[in-house]
């Protein structure tokens, strides 16, 4: 995963000489993947700073409101919030409130997500915030592959976006093609077809959905597995066809529960496929509270496979209406 | 460095653009006539006039909810900015903005912000842009006092001097965060002190002399320009009315100003003032003043027709300038 | 309104001397109706800050941490995002992080929502954020009774709680009696009885609600309108019982759709509810876009008593199943 | 101010228990045996000490993600602690916090915190609740040279500075911030310097030096006590190891530390000081350290083995300690 996000950064600077990296410790690389880079690309264009998450936010919005394409590393999610007035009010508004007079195509990249024991100040999923937000995107793949195609296509993007690598999948493996490539923000990916029941989930969440997939095959279950992708614009058009096919919907977030992805998927699925459904749709969320350091607490704060196929289980056994 | 004559008619002319436009639009305000918040420029001209009189119109400025006459400083039109404040589709933003969003990008004038502090760190990223693409223009921040206690200002002069970028701070210290005077909201008698902490430049000017900040301005400007970083300037300047417009009204009677501190506001006029120093300096007669006040009311007139007979937005506009 | 925030606030403070107030111009009171509790409480509780938002936000934590009951009042809901990492990290984490060793008594009062013509800056609702933060209380209320037994009983909870006022709402008249009340956090309010269609929403919306509900009733339409008041914890109970009533659901916030409360009640009455359901749910949010300045554009984004009751009206003609 | 033998013995003491706690820890880390990330003081132990020593136990100190010498410093339990590293249910947490969020509230001991500044804005609360209070308490927030550069850091010391409380901000300043130098990340030497910009003392000290930092230390929280307000330390130290645990592996080859540079910071060891000094100034013979040295061993194995055979966290306690 992480060379995949090498190799998407190393390509688009290569290809464009306004595409540049600036955050904490990007030189050395402590996470998203931005090592190596330096010894390409030079000081100036892999720009370490002080650890000022609201002003080097910032400073990605005035470098793009001037002609460049800033990708900005904020290490891990919640260090988003202390740069959150200039996301929201700067990055996610300048366009439109000035009326057009300026494109603002930054990156924000950050880690997401639980199942480390870094404890709650380094583990939490903060999607839904930028959900949330008017104007930004939200991209979040599940595999080397999505991550590389979709990173290229958020830099060359010219719309603010929030990026999501997810801190377990780091040393996640797949293949990723030498041709270039770019996956198009907003197009979910059928990670496995089913016939039974529409499982929606993104990022981490995936792969758990995968593995709950596999044991219901092992029940006479078909589990179609829709992977997001992009969170923001999100791809109703293809859930709500597989739920036109399946009739049946679980929506699988890593977030806490209120307000967050699951809901708001099954929401638009309850709104908009409503005479699809067979039964109620389902949202399978962290359990709400914040996430524990001890690993056997943390394993039960996060939607598990067997969660996912208890719930498809379940919508199999209600007497279709 | 003086400023020749024609940099002095050039800085009066803006200032008197900034204080009719102003004067008009609380009029306009006291009528019922504009919708949301209005906060005046009124006897802070010479800050954003000093500075942006030191600016080339390639340079960047990043404004506040008090920018009006930052737009004017940095060449702005009134018709462009009167329809905006009225809402109209033929406005900057196209009526999008207001008040406290007003941009001009073809100016240089990135924009206002109604957030205290939220434009510094765009700044720093207007001075990066500079630097990365290795032209020699410079960034502007302006804010107030309070902003100065902002995180904001802190990470963003601190980032600006450790990248060592092209960005000139201005802090337009006019004594008050709204209605909170700034003895009690800091320490500390001078913000320019402050530089010290990020190892740059601070100076302190009269912010009611315009020929004082435009020189500051200037040399700081220069200094940018030659790649040695950033520099904060304290420009200390009294706001002449309310915070916002309309505050009498909503502060039903309580007091936060003594009349002789209103009355020493007053007396320090930064327009007066250079129109007196223009006077005996000769550089130009009374009259020629008059002329240009009457003509700059006139186009300010013209800004309201303007306005007024311009379009709302609209309402598939709703859904344009959003993703791209 | 103002003048039952005021007395709230009066009341408590009088009744409890760990209670002080802290924010950005509480002497004189800008908004939030502090107004006249510097005259009676002085310069030890009620208290100008600096405009630092983050600080502030976090000496309200430290306070509460040490056995004070501190009100900040944050002034604009968008200033929260500066304080938003004290909020989130600090005082919607540190009870569970540190397993219990405190209680965090904290009331953060702010503005919230549009219709003033104040620009994006000061018109966003920001209260799914809150809602989507673990062990952080989120209150609305829309009328003036509601707003001061709320804010009362915001006080007295031993957990972080984010008080929304709306902006608009400020002048908002109302009964308020003179002997002391509290209204318990978490319980809706049934504002208008009705047994064709339940309408879902807090604050402002609840107004355009009561409108829409009154333009209904013209056409034989009977609707129910709840006011949530507490929007986290939310009072599922009442809601899923005015369903079971109906048959019919529409969730009306003033956020931005995509996560936001509409998304959130019509997630979980589809999931609990499916079954009462004779149509499918819908969500009336704010239009996708940064709040306008012009009051032309500005009214377009808000729902108003006219989309609400179209709404209805479109409810009513689907064939019950 | 000289501390008194006692106080020496009892600062000494205090380091010790932090050196051979760290070491442990870092040991239990490397094998494998600890969950998350671990950040240890060693090399540090005197700022935290020095500091901790000059308290009272109800006064208040926050931490930071490199917290566990602070917890001992100010009094901790080593069992509660370790506990708390392997996430076990007998942990100062209930394992529900780890090493970056362990708090003794019934020491004053505000918590650690996984967000760089996060705790500053928290110690100035603490101060605000004592004098709100009218106690004669006084709040420490202990952060890193890198936290300098937050906001949270200038807002905090600001507000702290306008109110007057009893504050003391103590930067352990051990030149970096991850992996990025200090002069990096600032364009200043001293961090002290930015005192000057609240009005408030600025003070520098040699970091390895416990007597000194206490000396510091004491007569900054003399100044608190008697209502005059906060005051920054600056303490200069080194970081013995790396950032973080098991960084090593992570940086696969790649270098930030001259070696000379890591010699230097090895060199400078706090405890021998002290001991040396100790020993030379007869006030306890070696034997005694190596007596008393023992016993700490003895006490943080013992440690290991409470955590290890404490029960992990029930299930049921994952919905225990969320709204009272
Ligand atoms: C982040 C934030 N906090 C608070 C406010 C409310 N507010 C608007 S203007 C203002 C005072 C700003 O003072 P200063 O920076 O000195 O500028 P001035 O108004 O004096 O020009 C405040 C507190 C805001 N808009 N944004
Ligand atoms: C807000 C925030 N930004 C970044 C980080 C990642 N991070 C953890 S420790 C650290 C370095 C902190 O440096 P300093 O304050 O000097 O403390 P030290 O580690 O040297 O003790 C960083 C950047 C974080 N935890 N929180
Ligand atoms: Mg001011
Ligand atoms: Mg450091």
């Amino acid at each position: 995963m992480i060379a995949a996000i090498q190799a998407a950064l190393a390509e688009e600077m290569r290809r464009d000489p306004t595409v540049f990296l600036i955050g904490e410790d990007v030189r050395l690389g402590v996470f998203a993947g931005t090592r190596g880079l330096h010894a390409e690309f030079g000081d100036k264009r892999v720009i370490d700073t002080p650890i000022s998450e609201l002003a080097v936010a910032g400073t990605g919005v005035g470098a793009a409101a001037t002609g460049l394409r800033p990708v900005v590393d904020l290490m891990f999610g919640t260090f988003l919030y202390l740069a959150f007035d200039q996301i929201a009010n700067q990055a996610g508004a300048m366009r439109y409130m000035f009326g057009g007079q300026t494109k603002l195509p930054i990156v924000y990249m950050t880690q997401n997500g639980s199942g480390s024991s870094a404890g709650h100040h380094h583990s939490q999923s903060v999607h839904p915030f930028f959900m949330n937000m008017p104007l930004i995107k939200v991209v979040m793949p599940s595999t080397p592959y999505d991550a590389k195609g979709l990173l290229k296509a958020a830099i060359r993007d010219d719309n603010p976006v929030v990026f999501f690598n997810h801190l377990s999948l780091g040393g996640q493996r797949g293949e990723v093609p030498d041709e270039e490539y770019l996956i198009p923000l907003g197009k979910a990916d059928i990670k496995r077809e089913g016939a039974d029941v529409t499982i929606c989930a993104a990022g981490m969440m995936v792969h758990q959905s995968l593995k709950a997939a596999a044991a219901l095959e092992a029940d006479g279950i078909s589990a179609e597995v829709i992977d997001l992708r992009t969170l923001k614009p999100w791809d109703e058009e293809t859930v709500l066809a597989s739920v036109a096919k399946t009739g049946r919907f679980i929506a699988v977030d890593e977030s806490y529960p209120v307000c967050g992805g699951a809901s708001e998927w099954a929401a638009v699925v309850a709104e908009k496929g409503f005479s699809d459904l067979k039964a109620a749709p389902r949202r399978i969320s962290s359990k709400p509270v914040p996430i524990p350091f001890s690993p056997a607490l943390e394993k039960a704060v996060i939607p598990s496979a067997e969660e996912i196929a208890a719930a498809a289980r379940e919508l199999m056994a209600v007497a279709a209406r | 460095m003086t400023p020749s004559p024609e940099v002095v008619m050039d800085i009066y002319t803006r200032m008197l653009r900034i204080r009719r436009f102003e004067e008009q639009v609380g009029k306009l305000f006291a009528e019922g006539q504009l919708p949301g918040f209005v906060h005046l420029y009124i006897g802070e001209e010479a800050v954003g006039v000093g500075v942006c009189a030191a600016l080339r119109d390639d340079d960047y400025i990043v404004s506040t909810h008090r920018g009006h006459g930052h737009v004017i400083a940095k060449g702005g039109d009134f018709n462009r900015m009167m329809a905006e404040l009225f809402g109209k589709a033929t406005g900057y933003c196209k009526g999008k903005g207001g008040s406290m969003h007003i941009a001009d990008f073809s100016i240089g004038m990135l924009g206002a912000c109604g957030i205290v502090g939220g434009g510094i760190p765009v700044a720093v990223g207007a001075g990066f842009s500079a630097y990365y693409r290795g032209t020699d223009q410079v960034a502007v921040s302006l804010f107030g006092d309070g902003a100065a206690n902002e995180g904001s200002f802190h990470e963003s002069l601190n980032l600006a001097s450790a990248l060592k970028l092209p960005v000139i701070f201005v802090c337009e210290n006019n004594g008050y965060g709204e209605f909170t005077p700034a003895e009690r909201a800091m320490n500390i008698q001078d913000i320019a002190e402050r530089a010290h902490g990020y190892g740059i430049p601070g100076v302190i000017v009269d912010g009611t002399d315009a020929l004082a900040v435009y020189e500051a301005a200037a040399a700081a400007v220069e200094r940018a320009r030659r790649g040695e970083g950033p520099a904060l300037i304290e420009a200390k300047t009294h706001r002449r009315g309310g915070h916002a417009e309309g505050e009498a009204a909503f502060l039903a009677g309580q007091q936060y100003r003594s009349p002789e501190e209103e009355r020493a506001a007053q007396e320090k006029d930064p327009l007066a003032r250079l129109g007196a120093f223009i006077i005996e300096r000769e550089i130009a007669p009374a009259s020629h003043l008059e002329t240009l006040d009457a003509k700059i009311v006139e186009q300010v007139t013209a800004a309201v027709e303007f306005a007024r007979s311009s379009p709302d937005p609209s309402l598939e506009s709703l859904y344009e300038d959003t993703w791209v």
